[in-house]
């Protein structure tokens, strides 16, 4: 393991060492009493819920999510030119080019986004 | 973790003080969350237990742990015990890369006050932050509470929306500074506001050389996209008390809904760190360098502290460590109690408008930071 | 070069990630599987970062565990599949079948794994006889050699050069970089045309899954003019 | 490498541990696409797939000191995430027509 990796190994398990031990206190010192019917039911400020079979989620989400991917990989493609931007400029304009393509290509996709209303909550 | 035996029992031991330390400040902020917009609506606050209410803190604490543990029925046994452990645990990791303060050299051994000095720390907390997102849609899945799982796909969904601008908007720090690591963003923090446009110093003496000067507008996305990722008001939303109850953590409580406090505010710090560390100069002070901090107490650093037995150098090491501990504190502690101060100022924004806010302003102006950056560059670089 | 304690933490992991990766498959609670499989590549991103590919690893954690996976557990949170959770293809000889020629297709991997880098790791007996086979073209420096600085020196500098177009400088820029940063040198100039290619790929991504969503049963379905 | 201490020598970590170990990981990708039927878990077994193959990439990137295999792992690592996106997409078009992501479904699907 590389010297900078295992400070974070160990904080890993001192954060889990610390995680069971607080829920195994909780369990050890918290009253044992007989879980009443209504204790169980989910907490719906006390309406009892009508729970049909499969509750229907709206699936809107998933395309935030989709979109979120995408729009990722274009910040994590930009990182490293982030990196060497500075010091390639001295040789030309080679290295502006290259991220003003780039940028545009994936700018019209947030304008196309924006205007096919993809990202609309009713 | 150094080599010797010595120097890794240290370095576990500060690993382990950090993060209690860490744990420990919860619920101070939960404290100064009660008594400052108390203070802020002309009321008392929590008061009664101890003096100014300071062992307030530690009542909940303990109450917490004399909850009584129950699941309901419909809960996902496994993932619902695993669900706060998912959340505690990338809000621990992401603190391990912020700098403290300077090292300290005593005794032949240095000891950097950071737990890992990671070349990739920037991107580090962001690889770590990214994965908080499984704790709140397994909390939510996993309780079998319609509303908790409705919490849970906004929060999550928020959350990621966040995110897209947040790494944008450091994308122009990032092109300053030229490094992920932040002791090095830090040590170009030092000093006068200067730089060099074609060839040419130009110099504001009066400015320190912080990186908010240089680039205020990502300072303010940044910030914003902060408060929407720790799920702070106005941004709240998923865990509105008004309609979702409490989102994502409903079923859950004793310890556990106290690790999810943990989570939220653990997020909160290391913003509160990151914040002072890209755009406020991390542990350094406005315009002396650290070396001239050490130069200062290698002066009048005996008359402080004869008595114990290290030599010169350490004692003016150690008390450099500590000043500039101080002055980290003292910054992140600003920014923490900036964070709760929007909290009783800004109303909560309505769905719909969150999503657009980031989506269709946070993003498109990170955009335009991002070129504004490279414009600047590219005129100040190219030498007429 | 005995057991020393990166490679115990190595055989740990390891064996954790194949663990998880077997979950993957066999658990019958897709949720669960898909949690598991951003285990696995959390796990990897340690892997690529002890490789020395340190930007790599973080991206593997941001995009792979921290994107792509959330966008699985959503969408199997969304379809609340309590009735999904069907069982694996019990045992059909089909099944049978295809377990053991993914048998053999592993161990030909693990094979030729070992194969390539000569000694046969133990696992294959390499006849002493003749000489060992040269290790293959394609790793020019010797493969158990202690691993000098992470890139070959020589080799990238005439990037250097052919961005920078002048020698001096190319070696002068290239002695301060870090990995991060080799990489990305790399990146924009040897293989900058792909760099274009890619974000056309991810606008034909970004406007298909939208047209997806907004084709007649789709979730964002628009009619004309509203 | 080739001295007799077979033992000790093989369990140094060197390139064919890491390659071992992808070869394992993208044979369970292998089996997860046969035995399943489930539309969502065949696409993670082949995000599984691509996984394994990203770390042999940089196996060999270290142990050949040549920065090209870290580069095709950015490729790899935008085309999986770009077809995830994409497949998901489908399967929910096809889970909200069937209600239901067996492969079964997938072959009417129609133009």
């Amino acid at each position: 393991m590389s010297e900078q990796l295992v400070p974070v190994l160990v904080l890993t398990a001192v954060v889990i060492v610390f995680a069971a031990a607080m829920i195994g206190l909780t369990f050890l010192a918290g009253p044992k009493r007989k879980p009443t019917p209504e204790k169980q039911l989910p907490y719906e400020c006390g309406i009892v819920g009508k729970e049909h079979e499969t509750t229907r989620f709206p699936v809107k989400f998933y395309l935030t999510a989709i979109l979120f991917i995408l729009f990722d990989i274009e910040v994590i493609f930009l990182y490293p030119w982030a990196l060497v931007y500075g010091d390639l400029l001295k040789f030309g304009p080679f290295i502006l080019v290259e991220i003003i393509v780039f940028m545009l290509v994936l700018t019209f996709g947030l304008f196309y986004v924006w205007k096919a209303r993809a990202l609309e909550w009713d | 973790m150094g080599t010797t035996w010595l120097e890794i029992i240290i370095n576990t031991v500060k690993i382990a003080a950090i993060f209690v330390i860490v744990v420990s400040t919860v619920p101070l902020l939960v404290w100064v969350e009660r008594r400052g917009p108390a203070f802020m609506q002309n009321r008392l606050g929590p008061n009664r237990v101890g003096p100014l209410g300071l062992l307030q803190l530690a009542a909940d604490a303990i109450k917490f742990i004399f909850k009584e543990e129950f699941i309901p029925t419909k809960a996902e046994k496994i993932l619902y015990f695993m669900a706060p452990g998912l959340t505690l645990l990338p809000a621990a990791l992401t603190f391990a890369a912020i700098p403290l303060s300077t090292p300290i050299n005593i005794l032949g051994y240095t000891f950097k006050l950071q737990i890992a000095d990671l070349n990739i720390g920037l991107i580090y907390i962001f690889a770590v932050a990214s994965l908080g997102v499984y704790g709140i849609l397994a909390a939510g899945w996993s309780s079998g509470n319609k509303y908790a799982m409705l919490g849970a796909l906004r929060a999550s969904s928020q959350m990621i929306s966040y995110e897209i601008a947040m790494g944008l908007s450091v994308v122009g720090v990032l092109m300053m500074y030229q490094t992920f690591s932040l002791n090095q963003m830090i040590t170009e923090q030092f000093g006068y506001f200067s730089f060099l446009w074609q060839g040419s110093a130009v110099e504001l003496k009066f400015l320190p050389n912080w990186g908010v000067f240089f680039q205020p507008l990502a300072f303010i996305l940044f910030l914003t996209a902060t408060f929407a990722e720790t799920n702070r008001l106005p941004f709240d939303l998923p865990e509105g008390e008004a309609e979702l109850v409490a989102g994502f953590h409903t079923e859950y409580g004793g310890f556990k809904f106290n690790m999810f406090f943990m989570g939220e505010y653990g997020h909160m710090i290391t913003s509160a760190a990151l914040i002072t560390t890209l755009f406020f100069g991390g542990y350094a002070l406005p315009f002396i360098s650290p070396e001239q901090v050490r130069e200062f107490w290698i002066q009048n650093g005996h008359t402080l502290l004869g008595f114990t037995g290290l030599s010169m150098p350490d004692i003016a090491s150690v008390l450099t460590t500590i000043t500039h501990l101080v002055v980290f504190l003292a910054k992140t502690g600003f920014w923490l109690f900036f964070f709760i101060w929007v909290r009783w100022t800004l109303p909560r924004f309505r769905y719909d408008q969150l999503m657009d806010l980031g989506w269709k302003t946070l993003l498109p102006w990170s955009l335009v930071n991002l070129a504004l950056t490279t414009a600047l560059m590219y005129f100040a670089r190219i030498v007429k | 070069m005995e057991l020393t304690a990166a490679d115990i933490l190595f055989y740990l992991f390891g064996f954790v990630s194949v663990v998880s990766a077997l979950m993957v498959v066999f658990v019958s609670n897709p949720i669960y599987s898909a949690l598991l499989l951003a285990v696995v590549m959390s796990i990897l991103g340690i892997f690529f970062f002890n490789l020395e590919a340190h930007f790599i690893a973080a991206a593997q954690v941001v995009v792979y565990a921290g994107a792509v996976m959330v966008l699985f557990v959503m969408v199997m949170m969304l379809f609340d599949l309590k009735r999904e959770k069907e069982e694996v293809a019990r045992f059909s000889i089909l099944t049978v079948l295809k377990i053991i020629s993914v048998g053999v297709v592993c161990g030909v991997l693990v094979g030729a794994g070992a194969m390539i880098t000569g000694d046969g790791m133990g696992f294959i007996k390499v006849s002493t006889t003749e000489a060992p086979p040269p290790p293959s073209m394609l790793l020019k420096s010797d493969i158990n050699a202690p691993t000098k600085q992470t890139t070959n020196p020589e080799e990238l500098k005439d990037e250097v050069v052919e961005i920078t177009q002048n020698p001096q400088a190319g070696v002068e820029i290239f002695t301060k970089y870090t990995d991060t940063q080799k990489l990305s040198l790399k990146l924009f100039s040897k293989y900058i045309f792909i760099f274009e290619l890619l974000s056309v790929l991810l606008l034909v991504a970004i406007v298909g899954a939208v047209a997806l969503a907004r084709s007649k049963g789709g979730t964002h379905h628009v009619t004309r003019g509203s | 490498m080739q001295d007799q201490k077979g033992a000790h020598t093989m369990l140094h970590v060197g390139l064919n541990h890491y390659l071992v170990l992808s070869g394992v990981l993208f044979s369970i990708g292998v089996l997860g696409v046969l035995l399943r039927k489930n539309a969502l878990i065949i696409l993670m077994s082949i995000e599984l797939m691509l996984n394994a193959v990203n770390l042999s990439f940089v196996a060999f990137s270290k142990y050949a000191q040549n920065m090209d295999g870290q580069i095709m792992v950015f490729f790899v690592m935008t085309i999986a995430a770009a077809e995830a996106a994409v497949g998901l997409a489908i399967a929910v078009a096809v889970f909200k027509r069937f209600k239901e992501v067996n492969i079964a479904h997938f072959e009417n699907l129609k133009g």
